[in-house]
């Protein structure tokens, strides 16, 4: 990719993020003021509006880094891995927004801070699993086997997380915990829906906005090694 | 396929005899691992926490931990002169390479493991007679899952900086399923309850070794140099 | 209506979303604009 | 007689090390007997382009073709410290399988190793290290011998014996490409000599009716050049 179409995607990310970060201002706006409040579970109901988006976006952007990882070892094409890395980080963004709003809802509603369910389970060791595959990348300088080894992790990782969900499903069946109630599993009213939708609507776009601004700039930052390296050469 | 199997198990046998020879990373598993054991008696509450409790835990907070101490130094061996290079240059299959670290990795943990188990049966004063079988079984299933992974994981983070660091951090997650159903079906034997109680754990712990040692099999290839 | 009193969680939860956004979008912002020179 | 078959070639070789190119357009083509000395500034990619030809390393573009088993000699040993020389060739012999077990003792023989057989490899001299890399190598009879900087640290008998050796091997028809800046004790082995700078093989001529100086000179004008 030319340096010139790496900063037309960076503007039209920035662009993107933009136009959704006023798109979440307005979910911000719609379901703290004219969301109604659930009944049983007070205003602390509406933190779902921003946790199961953030969620998705965490997942699909985890999910994202381990196809595109299969697609990397097959292609072995240098933007496939620029992507898969990208999204990698953006997802330990809407990872920590999940890790953090997850708990602050469970306390109110569930009486307790965190509870090893399968769903949480799985999401914190994505979430550390992540965390590795960043760490990883750091540690290796030549980019060609950096994209190998991360997509090794982003392969296993994508296999790893129905064992650790299957895990834990043995393990509550074993240990019936105190009854936990499933968050999203009532109907919901339609106005609740509709914050619901679009916050899952800008959540997405939040995504896509922050994956073409990072993925443009590891291009640029590729770019510019590049040059570097041939100044001295 | 008879000469896959042939290599992997020269592999094996080269990195037995040097292991047998230098015995280093043995002698710290074992200490490790004995370690272990003992601090994790006093990790609780004795008015309140029987030994025999917090027992399969400890077994298997040992044997993994102890088992990353030869993960680590599997690859550092084919590292030092480049001997890999020498192994890539003979007509054998990444895969007959594979098997044949996983082999020896295998005989390395099992070997910590075979020391330590009569050693955690003394230290926690569990009753086990009849159990004994089957806690060999179930040790034999969740081993082959790890060390296939840590094996493939090991291969790449020789090849990187702060390697001692990443095993652990990468391996860990890695570790759940299989750790958790072993501590399972632990309990129940040691608590001298049928294995037909965890039979969903004991197919876990079998698909977890039937995805992950093809999987390791087939990855091991990426982590090579090329 | 009676609600459980558990706004303090919401406004929290709001806050700390609010923040991990804006911070990751700035340092995106922020080492596009470097790297762009 | 029909010109011979190249047992070796390399069409528009190419290597890049993320952005660096390390090799750029490389083409060569050896056929049996001929041994081909490449010379270059530190840097120019020889080391690279040996381990392309052998196959350890992927081209980043163009092909090489390889008639027959490849042999290498590196700046690493490729052989393990804690084992014994015997135990060495014999590891690697039953990986090539094949007739190379028959091999082990002659080839000790041969690198004047034979008495110190059953030491250990970590205890061994650079230039014993390397004479029994070089029996490492030749342990599949190989048709094509990469060879990097082979006389580096040996003194003046074993150099003579190294020396030996390859002109022995090329007598017997084999293909060797040598990576060194030891001209002079070489040009009695080398039938042709490669100039690399930055990446590109800028010319291949032949030594046979040059002397030292008129190559050297050769070298200067050829490296120079922008």
């Amino acid at each position: 990719m030319t340096r010139e179409k790496a900063e037309t995607l960076a503007r039209r990310g920035t662009l993107l993020t933009s136009v959704a970060l006023v798109a979440l201002a307005a979910v911000y706006l719609r379901a703290l003021m004219f969301t109604p409040v659930e009944r049983f579970q007070g205003p602390a109901q509406k933190i779902f509006y921003v946790h199961a988006p953030a969620a998705w976006s965490g997942l699909l952007a985890f999910a994202v880094t381990g196809l595109l990882s299969v697609l990397y070892l097959w292609l072995r094409d240098r933007k496939v891995d620029l992507v898969a890395a990208a999204s990698a980080e953006v997802g330990l963004a809407f990872s920590v927004i999940m890790l953090t709003t997850g708990p602050l809802w469970g306390k109110p509603v569930w009486g307790t801070w965190w509870t090893w369910d399968a769903r949480l389970t799985s999401t914190l060791f994505i979430f550390l699993l992540f965390v590795g595959y960043q760490v990883l990348r750091g540690a290796i300088l030549d980019p060609e086997t950096r994209a190998r080894y991360s997509s090794v992790i982003g392969i296993l990782g994508l296999v790893l997380v129905p064992f650790i969900h299957m895990t834990v499903y043995l393990f509550r069946t074993l240990h019936p915990d105190p009854v936990v109630m499933k968050p999203g599993s009532p109907a919901l009213p339609g106005d609740m829906l509709v914050t619901l939708l679009t916050s899952f609507g800008v959540f997405t776009l939040l995504y896509l906005g922050f994956l073409a601004q990072r993925y443009a700039l590891g291009v640029l930052r590729d770019l510019k090694e590049e040059e570097a390296s041939r100044a001295v050469s | 396929m008879r000469d896959a199997l042939r290599a992997a198990w020269t592999i094996a046998g080269k990195d037995l005899a040097i292991e047998w020879r230098t015995k280093t990373a043995l002698v710290s598993s074992l200490t490790f691992a004995v370690l272990v054991l003992a601090v994790l008696y006093f990790a609780r509450d004795p008015t309140a926490v029987g030994a025999v409790d917090i027992a399969p835990g400890a077994l298997w907070v040992t044997f993994t931990f102890a088992a990353m101490i030869g993960l680590n130094r599997a690859f550092l061996l084919e590292r030092e002169n480049r001997a890999m290079d020498g192994i890539m240059l003979a007509p054998v299959s990444p895969q007959a390479v594979f098997f044949g670290k996983l082999a020896a990795n295998l005989v390395f943990v099992g070997t910590v493991e075979l020391v330590s188990l009569p050693l955690f049966i003394l230290f926690y004063d569990v009753p086990i007679v009849r159990g004994l079988p089957a806690l060999v079984g179930i040790t034999a299933m969740a081993t082959l899952a790890f060390v296939a992974v840590g094996t493939l994981l090991s291969s790449m983070v020789v090849r990187t900086r702060f390697a001692e660091l990443m095993l652990p951090l990468l391996l860990l997650p890695f570790l759940v399923p299989p750790v958790v159903g072993a501590v399972q079906a632990t309990a129940r034997i040691l608590a001298d309850r049928p294995l037909s109680e965890v039979e969903g754990w004991l197919k876990l712990l079998a698909a977890f070794d039937i995805v992950f040692v093809t999987l390791s099999t087939f990855l091991f290839e990426a982590t090579l140099e090329e | 209506m009676q609600y459980p009193d558990n706004g303090g969680y919401m406004i929290a939860a709001y806050v700390v979303a609010a923040v991990v956004v804006l911070v990751y979008a700035v340092s995106l912002f922020v080492r596009l604009r470097k790297v762009a020179r | 007689m029909p010109p011979a078959e190249p047992v070796l070639a390399a069409r528009e070789v190419t290597r890049r090390f993320g952005h660096r190119r390390v090799l750029s357009g490389v083409s060569l083509q050896l056929v049996p007997g001929e041994a081909l000395l490449l010379v270059g500034p530190n840097g120019a990619g020889k080391t690279t382009l040996l381990r392309v030809l052998a196959g350890l390393l992927r081209a980043s573009g163009g092909r090489v073709e390889r008639r027959g088993q490849v042999g290498m000699v590196a700046h690493a040993s490729m052989l393990y410290d804690a084992l014994t020389a015997r135990e060495n060739l014999r590891f690697f012999a039953r990986l090539h399988g094949g007739a190379s077990g028959g091999r082990v003792d002659p080839l000790l023989e041969r690198m004047g190793l034979s008495a110190r057989a059953d030491e250990r490899v970590g205890a061994f001299s650079r230039g014993m290290t390397q004479r029994l890399a070089i029996a490492r190598a030749l342990l599949p009879d190989p048709e094509i011998l990469l060879l990097d900087e082979p006389l580096t640290g040996l003194d003046d008998a074993s150099s003579e014996q190294v020396l030996a050796v390859l002109g022995e091997l090329r007598a017997r028809g084999r293909a060797l490409v040598i990576a060194s800046h030891q001209l002079a004790e070489l040009m009695g082995v080398v039938t042709a000599v490669g100039f690399l700078t930055r990446g590109e093989l800028r010319a291949v001529e032949p030594t046979a009716g040059r002397d030292v100086a008129a190559i050297t000179a050769r070298y200067r004008e050829v490296t120079s050049r922008a």
